[in-house]
């Protein structure tokens, strides 16, 4: 068997988001098992542990999971943290799709890190270059705010944000929110006073559902209202109610059950009862992106078994594996989940991807989210040298050599 | 044994002139005085222009009914209460404001009338606490345990062991005083006081609540202490018998009002007294 | 002894009962005594000698104190009361002056008796007994409205006294209520203990270190002596019983004797028990 | 019994004042310290190092700074995790700052830094008391770690605000960063437990700890009779200070090597050292060792037993299992409100009177 | 001109954040006042009333992960739905019984230990409340109408507009959060000040023992007061519900009433209203015009660090009782 832990969180101010990812990425191994028995002939462990976005609980977590684990996922840049130094000890890949640090795309410095398709920072580029369109290519003068959880998650994108600011000419207004953040006011107060023309959103946890309700009650418009994956997802809209109709979040993965795969799911997951928590989530936004990273994984672990011409591989060839990783659209149409994903390519050099993502917005009524634009290319020349810096940086505290590929 | 430096007292010395007590002790000069004290709690005035006078070296009471402002006045004294007007001598020199524990460095040490004992201490380490402002040792020494601190700690313990002795509570020694019945909380609050080894000893109703037999026990010691240590002692009592036999003179408070002071006889035969305060006598 | 326990119409029985602090501190042993209706009795002893445990054991407020009652039984009325609370005692009609006044700090003086009439529902009962109390202190009159946390040690002790009186007990338990008063006070305070008891025929068991006063007033007392009844008798027996005389009223054959004479070290005669 | 204290006479004051007066316990503690210095850094692996062993040593220290303060002193502080971070990010400075000193010293200094916050904050003790001033105490708690999270220097301007702890060894052996062996983490922490235990208990049992009982008795008398509130509550709060500051040092270098100041240090920080000192006894500082076993002890046993023997789904276990440290507490509270400590000296006292039942 | 403008709507709205915060701390205050207990659960509460009504409301069947994963069953809800009105009874009754359990199970057996031991013992509970709260409906967020309005006010913007040239921004829901804590206090001053019950409540912080010894039956004034503190908690799980949607981080909203608490004094109850209202306004003021120069999200610490400075002027807060200091 493969041991693919789950370092889910379903408690704690974060447990709602945390639970719909964690049965996605169940759900999708099930299926695999129930359907294929597993990834050539081996059936997937996914032992799942409890970390309820908690630093400490996490290392305890992975060290309690880690004999004989393949790949960690721990959906919380925190923890993600914690993890990178202790992976490349221990040699187990991280994969943090969409989180995390982001200067772990450069694989030179970050052998055991992965985080493709996207991250922070490309979605920070892709939100601006949607902007771009909106506004003819031309954000000059324009005015945007950032709300961001007051974290080393919501700083994420301050940096590239300030940079492309200075490029196209738009001026940049940060305001934090500590978390857990039930209480705005006074932020939005400051945003219904300045007038941003557009206001992006860095958040996660309750924060979201206020941000969107305090927008509403405000009225700004919610169009110009554009939020993270991790803030684009259908409990953070509800309880806005209508109220919080068009407002858009990036994505880079597809949304609804409208997908071939569902029907697979139905029959050998679902039916039989083997969902995880009763299938109470599946198909919403967080569920789908649990159920991408599973998919990437698994993908990674069938390149890994050709590679390494054994179906029971370890954690140093599933490496190998995300190193030559290419998710075609054509995979994805065969998975059964078409455009479901970016295209992307793994090397050696590059473990984030292309950093391609879209935009969705909520239709209120409908009670779902609708993808508006198709995957769009962040903006590498204002990326790659502030990932170079930080990765180099990196290096340097920790006396890494980068490893030449 | 009170420097000037230590401790902010100004102005002149008093003349100080002693007399001799009924059973031939001697009393030495003025110790303490107190003038004109008046201190107010809001609207309640609690002492009313108080003045008197304690010697070295004698026993000290004061009486009244309850309420009548004894306590507060011991509170004035050791500097817990600080009063609206009136001055505080000590040992010659006018007290500047001081707060309660630069007082008791002055070597003035008091017990409580409801009891003011550290519950969550053994007996021992309650009476400890009366030799801190004997301990000099330094904060790291007494961290790491080294030399000084050490020495300090055991003789601090002998001191206070022959203060135990003497107060017959050796058996005690380790009980949480939080345990121990009224009685013995009284004894272990003067041993408390001994063991900073004061010149002026305050006592606030010490027999409250004992029998005939404690009470002599306790008269005893306070007697002992007297003329073993020659400490001066300041004595709050409602038991007359007690206040009458023991004190060499005795100060009557009504009201916050100074209603007599004199020898045990005069105060005993002051009509104002006896209407205040004494009432029919019964024994 | 036993004989004393038989009388009949004792309206409060206690037999033979063990307390024990903290599952290990044994300081009733075997303590029995009963208090007939509508008479004082004292409960007389030195420190320690169990006088406030064998209140709070009857009045089951030895609970707070991690204490508890292990051997023997207490009847009021005939009735275990055992396992009632507190204030199902008080309903009926057992109350406890505490040791040390626990008035109510920062409750004024006055409604601070009115909490002694929480029990009660007839208001206009409470209002002339509350007058009555002020008729008793007069002292307290004057502080009605100050914070009790603020009032002289002696007015606390009246708060006390005042406050059980407003329940209307049948019986009340009073611990030390001489202690910190001044002598006429003292007097007074057993004046007024002597009228309730009298004029309403409220039973008094009543806990003093002041043998001599507390002898004066009551009809019958007991001797207690770490944790043991050492002695009991009708007071006016005790008062003259010559070990009584010398060990609590501190006199002998040739009538009280000064504190400053009793500086010889004598050795306490103990009575065997 | 074998457990007697009989026969045990003392003929000098010194004796008395030992810190095991009685030889069984002496024994068995050099019995226990043997051990855990010569026999467990052998057997010891990661998953004991980080799930239980580590954070039991260093919350064990912090609780011996809180219960100085709080147990000893009195004084409640719900800011244990704000101090802990001054200690962990002052570490961070200096390692980064003077990479060629000893981490030892780095992690002393740590707790000096601490110290000095916490006599700042310490302060408003003068003038609050009681609930006033554990709730005032949050205001160091919020404002420490708002400060650690805004100001960039504090995190040497790295990207996220993260602060990683880079590798430092201590003869030869490293002792923070990955590489660092479980075995050189645990005996780096224990040494430091065992300083802290020692200084901690000569405080307590000479006139300084005295002076800190008798504040948390009955102010007001202790500084009638001599007490100098001012001294004392400040000196309580340094040194409680002193030994979080370490803990909150090691907790970041050595255990966690890297942290984010609200993930790692927020309240709960506060609330669980507290926990740890009350559930321990107040005032005990073997009581501190009890209380963070137990607390550290718990969850994972919890965990393993509900999801690892029941197999139940995780979100179900973790709320059970808060229900259930909830229901302990609780209990432990009841059962002996004087802690895990008082406990101990029950049975004690239990044993000498065996087989007579009181 | 403007920037008074901004001033006095970031004022306006600074007070009514406070009512909300008021409104939790309004249950710390009440139990403080009867039993000295310092009830750090009174956040859970609000956020278990508020998942008890939530669920009521929608029919959900509670526990109906623990059955479903004991016995591998499929529940989730009942058919039938339930009107506010009605829930809210059905809620206020299931925190009766929370009170009585409590009492019986926590607060009887801690009769006369120190504060801090109770203090423990609450967040013991709150840990308990959290758990089962989850247990029972679940951890998912979920959004709580019970027909309040919510959103900028219309009428006040349209007049401001007129009168002053600028449209007030005032959040529907705040007004009615005002009113709501306006009746709440009347009637809690007036029972704890003039009443029987509200008297023996006081006796009872004050010295267990000595209440006991009259009669006061503090399981009764317990079970009281907690049935009391919980329907407060009630309101206020049902303010901060319809704002943020009901899920764990409502218990949080128990440090925001602290800082409130120390400033207006933990026994007072227009201490807390007169508290929430300062705390609102100066972190919304200091957020608003000092934030943006110190990098912002500065609430959380400014609250505490406001609420010190009175203190080291008042040491028991604006309207607490005098700590009474003699020997
Ligand atoms: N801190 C205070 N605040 C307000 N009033 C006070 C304070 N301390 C004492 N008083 C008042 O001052 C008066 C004198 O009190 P004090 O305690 O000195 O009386 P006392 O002579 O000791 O009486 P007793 O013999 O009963 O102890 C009393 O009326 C008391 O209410
Ligand atoms: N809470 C307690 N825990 C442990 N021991 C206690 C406790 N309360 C009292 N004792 C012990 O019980 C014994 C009797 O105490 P008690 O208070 O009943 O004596 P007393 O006759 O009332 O003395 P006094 O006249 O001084 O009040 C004392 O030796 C005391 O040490
Ligand atoms: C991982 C995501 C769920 C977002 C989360 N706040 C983070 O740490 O990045
Ligand atoms: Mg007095
Ligand atoms: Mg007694």
């Amino acid at each position: 068997d493969l041991i693919v832990p789950n370092l889910s969180y379903r408690t704690g101010a974060y447990g709602a988001g945390g639970t719909q990812y964690a049965d996605g990425f169940n759900d999708y191994f099930t299926l695999l098992n129930e359907r294929d028995g597993g990834i050539g002939g081996e059936m997937i462990q996914v032992p799942e542990c409890e970390t309820a976005y908690n630093t400490e609980k996490g290392v305890e977590c992975y060290e309690s999971t880690k004999e004989g684990a393949l790949v960690f996922n721990p959906l919380s840049t925190g923890i993600t943290y914690q993890l990178i130094p202790k992976v490349s000890v221990d040699q187990k890949v991280l994969y943090t799709p969409g989180y995390g640090r982001t200067s772990a795309k450069n694989g030179q410095v970050f052998e055991w890190v992965f985080n493709a398709p996207a991250n922070y920072w490309d979605g920070a580029s892709v939100a601006i270059k949607y902007l771009l369109d909106e506004n003819g290519g031309d954000l000059n003068g324009k005015k945007i705010a950032l709300v961001y959880h007051n974290s080393a998650y919501g700083k994420e994108p301050i940096r590239t944000l300030t940079e492309l600011g200075e490029k196209h000419g738009f001026e940049l207004t940060e305001i934090p929110v500590e978390a857990p953040g039930q209480e705005q006011k006074s932020q939005w107060l400051q945003i219904r006073r300045d007038q941003p023309d557009y206001v992006l959103m860095w958040g996660w946890g309750v924060m979201n559902q206020v941000a969107i309700q305090e927008a509403a009650n405000i009225r700004f418009p919610m169009e110009n209202f554009i939020g993270i994956w991790w803030t684009g997802s259908e409990i953070d809209v509800m309880p806005a109610g209508a109220a919080s109709n068009g407002y858009k979040a990036v994505t880079f993965n597809g949304v609804g059950t409208d997908y071939p795969i569902y029907e697979d799911l139905q029959t050998h997951v679902i039916e039989p009862g083997l969902a995880s928590q009763g299938g109470e989530h599946i198909g919403s936004a967080v569920y789908s992106r649990g159920m991408y990273a599973a998919v990437v994984i698994a993908e990674a672990i069938r390149k890994a078994q050709e590679l390494a011409g054994t179906s029971a591989i370890d954690a140093p060839q599933l490496r190998e594996g995300f190193e030559n990783l290419n998710m075609t659209q054509e995979r994805l149409a065969e998975i059964g989940l078409p455009d479901f994903g970016p295209a992307f390519e793994l090397s050696c050099s590059n473990h984030g991807g292309n950093g391609k993502a879209r935009i969705q917005q909520w239709d209120a009524e409908a009670q779902q989210w609708t993808l508006i634009t198709d995957f769009t290319e962040p903006d590498s020349e204002i990326l790659e040298p502030l990932i170079e810096a930080d990765s180099t940086a990196f290096a340097e505290e920790n006396g890494i050599t980068p490893k030449d590929c | 044994m009170t420097d000037i430096e230590s401790n902010p007292l100004t102005g002149q010395p008093a003349p100080a002139e002693g007399y001799v007590t009924a059973d031939g002790r001697q009393i030495g000069g003025v110790l303490m005085d107190l003038r004109n004290i008046t201190l107010r709690f809001g609207g309640v005035e609690a002492i009313k222009n108080i003045s008197f006078d304690v010697r070295e070296g004698e026993i000290r009471a004061i009486i009244g009914p309850n309420g009548a402002g004894k306590s507060s006045m011991l509170n004035v004294i050791s500097g817990f209460y600080v009063p609206q007007e009136g001055e505080v001598w000590f040992k010659g020199y006018k007290r500047g404001p001081m707060r309660p524990y630069e007082v008791a460095r002055l070597g003035i040490a008091r017990t409580f009338q409801n009891i003011a004992l550290f519950d969550g201490m053994t007996v021992l380490d309650n009476i400890m606490t009366g030799r801190l402002n004997k301990t000099k040792s330094g904060f790291l020494s007494q961290a790491l345990w080294w030399g000084a601190a050490e020495r300090e700690e055991i003789a601090n313990r002998e001191q206070v062991e022959r203060i135990i002795d003497f107060l017959e509570i050796q058996n005690i020694r380790k009980t949480p005083v939080g345990r121990l019945p009224y009685g013995l909380k009284k004894r272990v609050e003067l041993a408390r006081a001994l063991a900073a080894e004061p010149q002026i000893l305050l006592l606030d109703e010490p027999m409250a609540g004992m029998n005939v037999e404690e009470k002599e026990d306790m008269s005893r010691f306070v007697l002992d202490v007297n003329d073993e240590f020659g400490t001066t002692i300041v004595l709050i009592e409602h038991d007359m018998g007690v206040v009458m036999d023991l004190s060499d003179r005795v100060v009557v408070m009504d009201y916050g009002r100074k209603i007599g002071d004199g020898s045990p006889d005069e105060v005993r035969n002051n009509q104002e007294v006896i209407d205040a305060y004494l009432g029919v006598a019964h024994d | 002894m036993l004989d004393a326990t038989q009388t009949q119409d004792n309206l409060l029985e206690v037999n033979n009962i063990e307390v024990i602090y903290n599952h290990v501190i044994l300081v009733l042993k075997g303590v029995s005594l009963s208090v007939p209706k509508g008479r004082i009795t004292a409960l007389l002893g030195g420190n320690g000698a169990g006088k406030t445990t064998t209140l709070k054991a009857i009045s089951n407020l030895l609970a707070s104190e991690r204490g508890e009652v292990t051997k023997g039984s207490i009847l009021y009325r005939g009735e275990r009361v055992a396992d009632l609370n507190p204030a199902a005692l008080v309903k009926k009609g057992v109350i406890q002056v505490m040791e040390g006044r626990h008035c109510f700090e920062h409750l004024t003086v006055e409604e601070n008796l009115l909490t002694g009439a929480y029990t009660r529902s007839d208001s206009a009962a409470v209002k002339r007994d509350l007058e009555m109390v002020y008729e008793y202190f007069p002292r307290l009159r004057e502080r009605r409205r100050s914070q009790a946390g603020y009032t002289s040690g002696g007015e606390q002790q009246m708060v006390a006294m005042g406050r059980a009186l407003m329940s209307r007990p049948e019986t009340i338990l009073l611990d030390e209520p001489s202690m910190g008063l001044a002598p006429q006070l003292v007097e007074q305070i057993f004046e007024i203990v002597k009228a309730v008891n009298e004029g309403e025929g409220v039973t008094f068991l009543l806990a003093e270190q002041n043998t001599n006063v507390a002898l004066r007033f009551a009809h019958y007392g007991y001797i207690l002596e770490n944790g043991r009844v050492v002695m009991d008798g009708d007071a006016a027996e005790l008062r003259e019983n010559p070990d009584v005389k010398e060990f609590y009223l501190g006199m002998s054959d040739e009538g009280r004797k000064s504190f400053r004479d009793v500086r010889s070290y004598r050795r306490r005669k103990r009575w065997l028990a | 019994m074998f457990y007697r204290e009989a026969g045990n006479f003392k003929t000098s004051y010194r004796d008395d004042g030992q810190t095991f007066p009685i030889k069984l316990d002496r024994m068995g503690y050099y019995v226990i310290l043997g051990v855990a210095a010569m026999v467990v850094p052998f057997v010891i692996n990661d998953y004991w190092a980080s799930a239980v062993l580590l954070p039991f040593l260093i919350y064990a220290i912090a609780a011996i700074g809180l219960n100085i303060l709080t147990g000893y002193a009195g004084q409640v502080s719900l800011g244990t995790g704000g101090f802990m971070a001054v200690g962990a990010y002052s570490v961070y400075k200096l390692m980064t700052a003077f990479p060629d000193l000893s981490i030892l010293i780095h992690v002393l200094l740590a707790g000096g830094i601490t110290a000095m916050v916490g006599i700042a904050f310490g302060l408003p003790s003068l003038r609050i008391k009681g609930f006033y001033l554990a709730v005032a105490t949050l205001a160091a708690q919020f404002f420490l770690v708002w400060l650690f999270n805004k100001v960039p220097w504090f995190y040497n301007y790295s990207a996220s605000g993260q602060i990683t702890a880079p590798e430092r060894t201590v003869l030869g052996w490293a002792v923070t960063g990955p590489a660092a062996s479980p075995a050189a983490k645990y005996l780096v922490c224990l040494a430091f437990v065992i300083f802290a235990a020692w200084v901690a208990r000569n405080l307590t049992r000479g006139m300084i700890g005295r002076k800190w009982m008798a504040i948390r008795d009955m102010d007001i008398a202790a500084e009638i009779i001599g007490v100098n509130p001012l001294t004392a509550k400040l000196s309580a709060f340094g040194v409680s200070s002193f030994f979080v500051g370490i803990a909150g040092a090691l907790l970041f270098a050595v255990y966690l090597g890297a942290a984010e100041v609200g993930e790692a240090f927020g309240i709960n920080k506060s609330f669980l050292v507290l926990f740890m000192v009350i559930i321990g006894g107040l005032g005990s500082i073997f009581g501190s060792f009890a209380g963070a076993a137990f607390l550290v002890l718990l969850p994972v046993f919890l965990k393993n037993v509900l999801v690892g023997v029941l197999g139940w789904p995780t979100d179900l276990a973790a709320h059970i299992e808060l229900m259930i440290v909830g229901a302990l507490i609780i209990f432990f509270l009841i059962v002996e409100p004087h802690g895990l400590a008082r406990l101990w000296q029950l049975v004690k006292e239990k044993l000498r009177l065996w087989p007579f039942p009181h | 001109m403007d920037q008074l403008f901004y001033a006095s709507e970031v004022f306006i709205n600074g007070l009514m954040t406070g009512v909300m915060y008021s409104l939790v701390a309004l249950g710390f205050v009440l139990i403080f006042k009867a039993s000295g207990v310092f009830n750090y659960a009174q956040g859970v509460m609000a956020l278990f009333a508020a998942l008890t009504l939530v669920g009521i409301m929608e029919g959900q069947v509670p526990f109906s992960h623990l059955i479903n994963a004991t016995f591998g069953t499929h529940l989730s809800n009942f058919s039938w739905t339930v009107g506010p009105v009605v829930a809210i009874l059905l809620t206020a009754g299931v925190m009766v019984l929370l009170a009585i359990v409590i009492e019986k199970l926590v607060l009887q057996h801690l009769v006369g230990q120190e504060p801090i031991i109770l203090f423990m013992a609450t967040i013991g509970l709150a840990y308990f409340l959290e758990g089962l709260g989850d247990v029972m409906w679940g951890a998912d967020i979920k959004t709580l109408d019970v027909g309040l309005p919510q959103g900028i006010s219309d009428t006040i913007e349209q007049a401001t507009a007129n009168w002053f040239g600028y449209g007030f921004f005032i959040d529907r829901l705040d007004i009615w959060a005002t009113i709501i804590a306006a009746l709440l206090v009347a009637a809690l001053v007036a029972f704890s000040q003039y009443t029987k019950q509200g008297r023996a409540m006081r006796a009872v912080a004050d010295d267990h023992q000595a209440a006991l010894s009259v009669g006061i039956s503090l399981q009764f004034i317990w079970i009281m007061v907690w049935s009391i503190a919980g329907f407060v908690a009630l309101v206020a799980g049902i303010m901060w519900g319809t704002k943020s949607g009901v899920q764990f981080s409502l218990s949080l909203i128990a440090l925001k009433a602290l800082p409130v608490l120390m400033l207006g004094g933990f026994t007072s109850i227009p201490g807390a209203i007169v508290g929430g209202l300062i705390i609102g306004v100066g972190e919304k003021l200091f957020e608003f015009f000092v934030g943006p120069m110190v990098g912002g999200a500065t609430e959380n610490w400014f609250a505490y660090v406001l609420a010190l400075i009175f203190l080291v002027f008042r040491p028991q807060g604006l309207f607490g009782e005098r700590i009474i200091e003699r020997v």
